[in-house]
């Protein structure tokens, strides 16, 4: 069996006195799509934060791609061909469509060797990638403080879709996003798969989770609560393990948090 | 509305601030005697040069999402080099380097060089340090304007050497040098923040540094360079101010800093970063000087000219400020 | 008659000489028939020659120039000149051009007439020139206070003097308070404290009163001649004040102006103008007048021909023959 | 029949060119719960900013409670009884869990006249409020800054069940959700309008339309494309009136928006 | 680390700016000869009042959000309104009302109104026009000392009566009346910041606007009212002023701006808003006013001295600003 594309292992970080992670272990393969999935405040978006480079582990490591790597920042996470879409998202409301999706990455053309903008190409590969998703956005020439959410986070997705890169991380893309647009963004992640591409998607709506993904990995309280593939498990399963029970109990239990013994299941 | 008038309209607002100073100008020029002649324009055109570059460099800072209240000081530090090293009298050392045509070149790369290593300094402390820019531009403004005092011992160098000095007299279709200089400036900054990588950056790291973070762009390189350019461009004139002054004094340039902030934002840069085109803060430098020069030719009570130049800058922010409103009303 | 219009360049209003400037040049050349105009440059030397490069542009029948800074002026004297219009100086010598009249008291001067009143105080007061002076500035980057200083040392120099030396940022009087305050604790045995201009005194003042001193216990001299200055010689805090002779100055330009907006010859020679005895003199940078300032004190505070006392002359201004 | 608690008529909203609201009308009553759905770019936030007094409408009229109101800031809608809940959060970052959850409402005591604030008695109501609906967070002196997603909205969450009001509009409320929080959330939904309160919620989750609302009010395009009882329909027919037909179909279409048929349907 | 130890930690970050202030002290007292002893202590208190009544209304304007650049101009205004009213020479009018104990609050109320107007206006551009402060305020700080040049003609008033000098004169265990005023104020406004709604509102609105509009908080009143209070404070120091002076002059105040801000940032107060509080402040303007006090007594040469206050100054700014990383670090 080859190498995982990133592995990682016994990750943990702390905020303050505050201990968001308490020790990660997971690995993902090329070309298969992972779903992290958690309640709120388990740590998924600062595991995020931590593969993508924007954050550093308190402790713990990171093989990416065959090698042990230690970002420092995101641009060296994005050179190794890691794609983050964030939570809250990540557009310059002041500037239009076609600027923030070629963010970092436009299109130039050198003259007497200073390199100038190509407005025209870079808005018609924009207009391309956003009607071939099925977004609609009344001209990519707005400024992006114009649009509802849902445009706002149609864009981002659009975007690592079209630069694509080895592993995508995907924290709640579909959170504000129509029913039509989730159904093509979920097509789209199984597509980008099928390229070879490794994918982390954090959710919350357990039938994206099984619709999606090959395998799912349940943080609670910081660390692992759970590592299955998604053949082999049900919603049901899935969402006890991300509450630590039956729905009904948590939520008055705060005070006993760290006692709750943490399920580990190995593949 | 039609598409058509809604985009005429549009087209009027964006450019709303050369309307202003058209307009300015027509009643300036109707209203107060000896304003309409080529001199007054000419001389409106070179006063605007030292605050015009000034405001150049300041107005990239703003944009990127931070400010430079330095760049009076740096502009007065530069000019009090120049004056120093190639005035020949008072403190001058009358430095002299052969022809020249080496001269301006090599005082020009002097005083950019004083403004590089100021705008270093600031952008070291906001960028890696993380302290606020206002608050290490404010120092640096202080400190900066102390250095001045200090080289000079507060005293003035006179007599710039005339191979330099000639940026000064001679004029092309009677318009100063100088202010072809700051026009070539403002034409060559305009084009890098509209069709370059790094002017499309620095605007994105003025809306959101998060975002440019994220996307791999060197956000901090960005802003340092901005820092850096602002510093530059204030050096360079406090080099034109010290052509125009044939030297240098200790508080050459004071109170400039005012007409650059008010230059940038009738120009319609936003000082919360982000928005803002270079030729229309050239409007802007241009607006306010022809107030100064209206001031000095209306005959006011001396001890109220202050007051005046202070509500009539106001009024025309103001004006810049109603062009939002409108815009919202009437699109 | 109405003989054409005088630009004024006044170089700031925050200081009352050259408030009180404005007031007698104006009333002045208006006896001798012109208009003035007063621009002010805010202490700004830029906005001067903006406002110079204006000026020429309207061919006024003279300028008079009292300059932000002494020499940074000389490109704009000279294009004014060099467009036919004649430029007088006020106050401020400028020796780097020419100029068609230049009306000065003299900084410098007025340094040594300080020294010579400080060293008489110390006399009386001690037996001999001997003792601590705290000296206070105005703005260290102006060049005015530096000549009154360098005046002033170069007096004292060789007597038996400490001198303590602070500068009054930006002329602001709360400066001068806090560095009294401070100096009268870091040297209790302070003699004199002389101050480059009345409104400094004032704070000055201020502070020894709250440190407890009663008027006289430490000696006060300031430079300019200000009302204010006058008035804590009355109220016995300050012994001498050195006044710049404002009305003579200015009168000295008035008399002259239809010579120099004619462009005829000024005859060196001594004049008496407002009962001073004022000298002419050619020198490189053109015809000067001189005129004696004085130290005022309380035997003759009241004296009208200070312009402390705010008594413009009551007899108009009449041109020399 | 007794009059509607809120009554829109003929709403209409342009930004500039873009004509976000062409004319809305709908009606929510006391103590019903209704779903208001639609695709990213419909109107809804839109919608619901109208109502709750941020937006003025370009047109059209609003009764709220028996009476025509033009409310013209979110403090008369307010104090009117209106409570939202917007899509973009809105907390101040920059204080602690308690300030939020007070925000505008603190507790004072009066010492001579002026109010003091009263933080030990401000701690405990918000304090029990998070415990009672089981959101678990750190600290409620902690600066919201350094909540996860799902927390801050939960505080929002909270607030408007603990203040309560006339009518509640949420704009989205459980995008960031976990699962435990969201059935909460449904839950308190439900008694909320129990008590006799309006509520108009907005989701792209279908499920939780059908488990929570009484009605259910489609938004293409700014113009109702649907008002129906949710017992008298399906979640696939809502669809349906979402994408304006089935789910391939949309997405290229965005030049011919203005032509599309738009299904009007009264109850 | 142990809990115990980390709220120790805490607790002495929160109060760096404190600890900074004890150390500066104690290495001036031992290094620098006749700074320990209780008359500079209470030099340093007396000149610590001015800027320290200014800081306070800087600071809530500041963590509203926004920021007022005109307060030094607004209490020279206000000096010379005092100034003129109640001093007999100079400019002075003289005026006399009746027995001295209603002397000291009727020129405090004029004062005090004079910053309210100006305060007004700077809030009626910010709020109801929806001009950037920094513009506004840079306009006021021109117009409003322009305005004290027209209303003195640039001369100065001196001898204010004695009934309201007794301010400046008078003693309380050997510290100035002055200095107690502005400590009393630093304890009212403190607690109105921190335990009052007004305060809290402020607090909020400077987080975020738009959440307190929409949880129907009156932002925009609660931003005038700021405002206002800087205005009044401002008003406050340039009677305190006026008082230390015995009257006014046209340049009394400036520089002081410089001073307002370094303290308020070294206060630990973010000039982005919401965060701050207003002991830390006091601290701010006491660490300043101790590094003049020892630049006074240090006897450097004079044209050095505004370099190392600026640099001073920086360096202070500095540790509040490594505050921040140390927390991120040891937390
Ligand atoms: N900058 C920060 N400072 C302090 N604590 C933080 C910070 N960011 C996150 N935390 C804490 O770390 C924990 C994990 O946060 P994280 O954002 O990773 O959760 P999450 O799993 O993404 O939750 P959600 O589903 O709500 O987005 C939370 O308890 C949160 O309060
Ligand atoms: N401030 C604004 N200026 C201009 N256009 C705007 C503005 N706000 C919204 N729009 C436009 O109005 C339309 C409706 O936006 P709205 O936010 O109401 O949609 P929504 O139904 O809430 O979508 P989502 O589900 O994505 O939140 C969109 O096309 C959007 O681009
Ligand atoms: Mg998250
Ligand atoms: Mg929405």
């Amino acid at each position: 069996m080859t190498e995982p594309l990133l592995s990682l292992s016994a990750i943990t970080r702390n905020y303050g006195a505050v201990q968001a992670l308490r020790g990660i272990d997971m690995d993902v393969r090329a070309g298969e799509v992972v779903a992290l999935l958690g309640d709120n405040g388990a740590g998924k978006s600062t595991l995020v934060k931590i593969i993508s480079g924007g954050l550093k582990p308190t402790s713990g490591s990171i093989r990416f791609d065959g090698q042990e790597r230690h970002f420092t920042d995101p641009s060296e996470a994005k050179a190794a061909g890691i794609e983050t879409v964030y939570q809250d998202l990540s557009l310059c409301l002041n500037v239009d469509v076609v600027a923030n999706f070629f963010m970092g990455r436009e299109i130039t053309r050198k003259v007497c060797g200073i390199p100038i903008l190509q407005e025209k190409e870079m808005e018609r590969v924009t207009g391309k990638a956003i009607s071939d998703a099925g977004t609609r956005i009344p001209s990519l020439r707005t400024n992006v403080e114009h649009l509802s959410g849902g445009q706002r986070q149609a864009i981002e997705l659009n975007r690592f879709v079209h630069f694509g890169g080895k592993l995508v991380l995907l924290d709640e893309p579909f959170a504000a996003l129509g029913v039509e647009q989730t159904a093509r963004g979920l097509k789209m992640i199984r597509d980008v798969a099928a390229r070879g591409v490794g994918v982390i998607v954090i959710t919350h709506i357990m039938a994206q989770a099984f619709q999606v993904a090959d395998r799912i990995v349940v943080i609670r309280h910081g660390r692992v609560a759970g590592d299955i593939e998604t053949a082999k498990t049900t919603p049901d399963h899935a969402v006890e393990l991300i509450t630590g029970g039956t729905l009904s109990l948590a939520g008055r239990d705060t005070a006993k948090l760290d006692h709750i013994p943490v399920q580990q299941e190995e593949d | 509305m039609t598409p058509a008038r809604r985009r005429t309209f549009e087209f009027l607002l964006d450019n709303l601030v050369w309307l202003m100073l058209i307009t300015v100008l027509v009643i300036f020029s109707l209203t107060i005697p000896h304003y309409f002649q080529f001199g007054i324009f000419a001389n409106i055109l070179e006063q605007s040069t030292y605050v015009g570059v000034m405001a150049i460099g300041l107005a990239i800072v703003i944009i990127a999402g931070h400010l430079d209240l330095s760049v009076e000081s740096t502009a007065a530090l530069a000019a009090m080099v120049t004056g120093l090293l190639f005035a020949s009298s008072g403190i001058g050392l009358g430095l002299s380097l052969g022809p020249p045509i080496v001269m301006i070149p090599v005082s020009m790369a002097i005083a950019v060089a004083v403004g590089v290593v100021i705008g270093f300094i600031n952008g070291f402390f906001v960028i890696k340090v993380g302290m606020s820019a206002f608050i290490v531009t404010l120092a640096s403004f202080i400190w900066v304007r102390g250095l001045v005092v200090a080289i000079s011992g507060g005293r003035s160098a006179q007599s710039l050497d005339s191979a330099i000095r000639i940026i000064g007299v001679e004029r092309i279709f009677g318009i100063p040098l100088l202010a072809w200089i700051s026009m070539l400036c403002f034409v060559v900054f305009s084009f890098i923040m509209a069709k370059t990588p790094f002017g499309r950056y620095v605007t994105l790291v003025g809306g959101n540094e998060t975002a440019t973070y994220r996307a791999g762009i060197a956000a901090p390189k960005i802003l340092w360079s901005s820092f850096i350019l602002a510093g530059a461009l204030a050096g360079l004139a406090g080099w034109l101010l010290a052509i125009r002054t044939s030297g240098a004094t200790a508080n050459l340039g004071t109170g400039m800093l005012f007409n650059a902030f008010a230059a940038v934002v009738i120009g319609g840069v936003s000082l919360k970063g982000g928005i803002g085109k270079l030729p229309g803060v050239y409007a802007g430098v241009l607006l306010i000087y022809s107030i100064h020069t209206a001031i000095n030719l209306m005959r006011l009570p001396a001890h109220w000219t202050q007051v005046i130049l202070g509500l009539l800058v106001l009024a025309a922010v103001l004006l810049d400020t109603l062009k939002l409103r409108l815009r919202e009303k009437l699109l | 008659q109405d003989k054409g219009t005088v630009y004024y360049m006044v170089p700031t209003l925050l200081d009352e000489f050259q408030t009180t400037s404005v007031d007698a040049i104006e009333s002045f050349f208006k006896d001798v028939g012109y208009e003035v105009v007063t621009l002010n440059a805010d202490n700004k030397t830029d906005v001067q020659q903006s406002q110079m490069a204006d000026t020429i542009l309207l061919k006024p029948a003279a300028i008079v120039l009292a300059a932000v800074d002494f020499n940074a002026l000389t490109p704009s004297i000279e294009e004014a000149r060099a467009a036919g219009i004649p430029v007088m100086q006020f106050d401020r010598q400028i020796t780097s051009t020419v100029s068609d009249l230049t009306s000065v008291a003299g900084t410098i001067e007025i340094g040594h007439v300080a020294a010579d009143e400080i060293k008489r105080l110390l006399t009386e007061k001690k037996g001999a020139v001997s003792g601590k002076i705290l000296q206070v500035l105005g703005d260290p980057g102006d060049p005015y206070t530096l000549d009154i200083q360098k005046g002033f040392e170069e007096m004292m120099d060789g007597t038996d003097v400490e001198i303590i030396t602070h500068p009054a940022m930006q002329w602001e009087a709360s400066n001068a308070g806090s560095i009294v305050a401070d100096e009268l604790l870091a040297t209790p045995d302070i003699d004199l404290i002389f101050v480059h201009a009345a409104h400094l005194a004032v704070a000055a003042v201020a502070s020894l009163e709250a440190a407890g001193k009663q008027p006289g216990d430490v000696m006060l001299v300031s430079s300019n001649g200000a009302p204010v200055g006058l008035d804590l010689i009355r109220q016995g805090w300050e012994q001498v004040e050195v006044e710049q002779p404002l009305f003579a100055q200015a009168a000295a330009l008035a008399m002259f102006a239809d010579k120099v907006v004619n462009g005829e010859e000024i005859a060196p020679g001594t004049y008496d103008v407002l009962g001073l005895e004022s000298v002419v003199t050619i020198e490189d940078w053109g015809p000067n007048i001189k005129i004696p300032g004085a130290a005022i004190t309380a035997g003759n505070v009241d004296d009208s021909r200070f312009w402390g006392n705010l008594q413009a002359p009551s007899d108009p201004i009449s041109p020399v023959e």
